[in-house]
């Protein structure tokens, strides 16, 4: 390890900025190149849904993700989700329910 | 009797009553529970910030035996010592000496990161870049304010806002800093909220943060996958110094997106990165010791530390706004702060930023782009920092 | 390390007995102090309620912590909380429910 | 077939049955499958007793190699020599040896222990100061009945009813003896719903057991912050050699109650603890290699430690009636017995002995003051026991 | 450490799979013991049954494990059991429910 | 300028572009991210594939130092010089080195495994033995192709079907295979639904694949805790060098089934398992370096491993095939091929072939049976060869 002068840090930093500019340009080019790629390979896969934790982050608190309500037998019997959010260490006393569906027996 | 007087005033001899040799060490006390009250009063980075600060707690009580700086001071770390007699501390600093623990939390960071935004605005990676300005700007005052230059490198990589990096540079080029400089890196990555808008609104105008941005596009799950293959072939190649980061991270991110290996996903994010966060800022805590924390380098690099900061943001806004100009006014510079890294906390400050200049801005996802770019552009500045000073 | 005879063991056991006493009243007294110290700094701040993990502990068993039930829009749509004890490895067959609140869609 | 032969009688040689050159190695194996029965079906302290048990089994098997005691026994351990030679259980140890694992439990404990109880009630700690009797009572017993100094010492703290902290002195003050320590110290822990009640009702009248306690004021979040704070500082300026344990239990402690770090916490507490606990039970139980485990000595040391929670329960109920009398019988003495630690099993004898004798009787909270306050005085007295016998 | 001629290697491989059998065998006699002394000693018991985990995982999908309903004081209040299947990472849309017991307040 | 001149040319000289001394290091980059489509696409057991293939892309990017092969091809490591200046992947790879990875992962295994069915029908024991039958013809081959033995029988404990064992005793006899033989090893037990059916149908007739067989008794607990300390005792006493093996397999079978440590079996299974993975597959991806891997050796291995698959899955065929006899058809003979264990793989597959061959028949839970002995099995193996060898 040499010690720099001032001058020579300021010149130091100035290839510095410039390297890590270089190196993230040619990430972007890079991922340019993998997107155009995985377009042509992937051709038919449709785009990623968003990840499922993504979801249940985005639906934390007390809410009930997209759940989805079909076939409810009878109208009396009606559908509550509940988040038991024993993780999230947060109260239970937020609720909210979109649509359940009930698998047959 | 007298052996009763012999044992107590033995006692009396080994405890830190006695110990308590130097002011400072009363000082330090002070500071660390002023640290505590950052981190849980104020909730400045608590998760390490409270580790930290009791790590720093116990290392200060005089006589307790728990941190040992004298075994690591050495050119070359005398680890039959260690393991014979040295405290819980340096047992717990191994993995930090090691650079163990930087890499396992990279390991939870790239579990947890979403680098969709970025792969779906590849131009993010500029901003990403520009933001790491601070930390050039940091290494010349500090050469400037009389440090050597290792020290005044592992300083500047404070402007990364990134904490594991900073760990990790420093443990290499300034061990003996390492203490000042992990708070100041968390206490700033903490105060991004109060030190970017008036920097934000101090640079850009009205009309530019009124910008609305196109919605970004979806991004494949392949591309996803190779995403972080390709990072680390890549990045590797051209910096292998910091090749355990950018692999970790880039492992963590592959476990995540893969979708066949969600159960080491879920460890990394949660009981291993948690079991490595207590240990991690426990023992780096433990370095900031009176004898070497109480100085005036520290009030520098606390100075020099809100300057690199300072100086990021500025880097990533003036970009923004070249691209705002460059691009026709489709984006918003306001986004380009968020390429200091601290994600998600400095995307969130765009949001907001956005959102008081034209309440129906949504910024957020545009402001996560550079956000997750910047960490790799404090890897790569760090790398460049590894090999000049390394 | 010095061999102590069985009557110096003795003198060390009071000695010894009355310095755990010493150092456990001190820190009774350190106590008080906090206790004060927290009135004043924190006058205004009302008692901590029971941390949530107690709380959690406490119901453990296929119960429903205390939630609450506010503005169920229709009596047919009854409300259920279920605790999903799969971590608590519990059968699923027991379930108190207190309240539930419906947040706004 | 020659080789054949060679072969057949190799295989028997370096068998464990032809090694079995020691009865004495067959009645270790019966002991530890008695340590299971205890563990599983009796259900004595299982998450440690099971391990160590196990840890037995394994280490008096003839030949396994899991376990070298010839590398533990040595003034200075080599490290090296472990690491290349050493086996599974080996490894496993240097955890033991290291101090590591008894304060990572008290991390633990400390996250999941709520000093509310005895914030609220702070004389609870003259309680759990009273309850460390039983910890002298054996010292002196140890040294009548001809041990030395150390090893009494460490004999003595099982009266702490503490094993995290029995661990740790066990192994600084007399690493040999960890085995029976450790065993006698987790039975009889489990054994506190037998031990205790008798000598409830024969040192307490009706009466007083029929004492009902007022309700406990509620504590703030701020003292449950301070308490862990203060503790750590005062606990360990004047006894630095608990240093780890203290420290730990109070930086768990406060990550539960700071609430901006219920990560940690909940790692602490679980996935860090459990962890911990198979690696210190097996290696606990490692140590109980024949060779030391069968002699006089371990029946002395199980006699002891039951004499030592008898006087430990006998301190507390006593200093029990004293503040029965002193304040005018509004303190029930059945929380005296709670002092031993052995949390919350000795709480819970409290609180079923009082509401024998007065079927409204809710002592339970009461008694957890000073059951929690235990932890404090068992880690204090290992402290002073440290300090002259270290 | 010898090295085997290929003659010696395939006699060697013979010895070795015998005794991987008459280990197993040994093994499988053991059992045998163990099933009997377990009948003698904990004769009453009845068989274990399923471990709980087991079930659950039997169950996993969206299910909501062997639930009972007794005691439902109340038609209208019909009761739902929800698996909130965050860590299963499942879709919350699959919903069966067998019996929910209500414990007294 | 001339300083300029000197840090491009220095970076340009210090990254892996210019360190890219061989080709074959391209050809390792280009395998490893075929193992990685394996792995995520194709779902080769990506939980270890995944980490393997990474770890091997890391170790061959040039420079990154992140793993020292020279370290460890000594005979005896210098840890001292691991722990000065070993990589990241160096430090990780201690546990596999000290055979602790492969030991821990067991203990997970062991607490996910149900015996039950094994017990319930001990008669599977045998099919367990017999599949191992490939072990000793892959030794015979391996013999045959030239390698030394105690390659020779690291390589034929691929024919066991159990990653764990494979890598332990990899590990002690032939160090410098262990990325091959770990990679064959999984990539086999990946493709158990691919290798075993042709042979199942070439060596079964329609008559025997449609046997129905007797519903299995139920298994008391007291037999499910016996078994594990049984087991134990016996295995251990006869063969030694397995000891960390089975003792932690049934360690982590004891806490599962006993019922009162449903935490620690949980841990086990969970997050210690994953930790352990994590750093197990990037390890044992770290040992492929080039100028190794890249050798006729490693397509010999992969070879054999195959030959191995196959010559187990033909053993438990055969035996299976006897036991029907003997029992007069109550025994179908497509239980005997999941006696290779690759738990439960090879079991389900039993299951298909069985349903094809008779929709009503339902053979999961009988397969299941062998298919937990084969784990046990290979163990045995594992044994006898490290005797021989080792
Ligand atoms: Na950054
Ligand atoms: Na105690
Ligand atoms: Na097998």
């Amino acid at each position: 390890m040499v010690e720099y002068s001032i001058w020579e840090t300021i010149l130091l930093s100035v290839l510095g900025i410039i390297a890590v500019f270089i190196v993230l340009a040619v990430l972007m080019l890079f991922i340019k190149v993998i997107t155009f790629v995985s377009r042509v390979a992937g051709g038919k896969e449709k785009p990623a849904t968003p990840a499922a934790s993504d979801k249940l982050a985005a639906y934390a608190k007390g809410s009930c993700g997209d759940v989805k309500l079909h076939n409810v037998p009878d109208k009396d019997a009606a559908m509550i989700m509940a988040i038991v959010a024993d993780k999230l260490k947060t109260p239970l006393n937020e609720l909210r329910f979109i649509s359940i569906k009930m698998i047959g027996e | 009797m007298h052996m009763i007087r012999d044992i107590i005033f033995g006692l009396w001899e080994s405890s830190g009553l006695a110990g308590i040799a130097d002011p400072r060490q009363i000082i330090m006390i002070l500071i660390s529970c002023f640290l505590l009250y950052l981190g849980i009063k104020k909730k400045f980075e608590p998760l390490l910030l409270v580790g930290i600060a009791f790590g720093m707690l116990l290392t200060n009580l005089p006589m307790s035996g728990l941190y040992h700086p004298e075994f690591w001071s050495l050119a070359e770390v005398n680890y039959s010592d260690v393991f014979h007699s040295g405290g819980l501390l340096d047992f717990l600093y191994i993995g930090v000496k090691t650079g163990i623990y930087p890499s396992l939390i990279f390991l939870g960071v790239g579990a947890m990161t979403d680098f969709g935004p970025m792969l779906s605005n590849p131009k993010s990676l500029l901003l990403g870049a520009a933001a790491q300005l601070g930390i050039y700007c940091a290494l010349i005052l500090a050469i400037v304010l009389g440090f050597p230059g290792n020290v005044a490198a592992a300083i500047a990589i404070i402007g990364g806002a990134d904490g594991p990096t900073a760990i990790y540079v420093t443990k290499i080029l300034a061990p003996e800093y390492l203490g000042p400089i992990a708070i100041a890196a968390y206490s700033y990555m903490a105060l991004i909220p109060l030190i970017q808008p008036p920097i934000m609104r101090a640079l850009t105008t009205q009309k530019e943060r009124e910008i609305k941005m196109d919605q970004l596009r979806e991004v494949s799950k392949l591309e996803k996958i190779i995403f972080p293959i390709a990072v680390t072939i890549f990045t590797v190649l051209i910096l292998p110094s910091v090749a355990p980061l950018i692999g970790c991270l880039m492992l963590g991110n592959l476990f995540r997106e893969c979708g066949v290996t969600d159960r080491l996903s879920d460890t990394a994010q949660n009981a291993l990165m948690n079991i490595v966060t207590i240990f991690l800022g426990v023992s780096v805590g433990a370095t900031a010791i009176y004898s070497r924390f109480l100085s005036l380098d520290t009030i520098k690099i606390i100075f020099i530390g809100l300057f690199a900061f300072s100086f990021s943001t500025v880097g990533g806004l003036l970009f923004g706004k070249l691209m705002c100009r460059l691009s026709k006014g489709k984006i918003n510079p306001l986004i380009g702060s968020a390429g200091v890294s601290a994600v998600p906390m400095a995307a969130r400050v765009s949001q907001i930023e956005g959102q008081k200049a034209n309440p129906s801005n949504f910024l957020l996802m545009h402001a996560m782009g550079p956000n997750v770019a910047g960490v790799i552009g404090s890897a790569v500045a760090a790398g460049f920092l590894l090999y000049i000073y390394g």
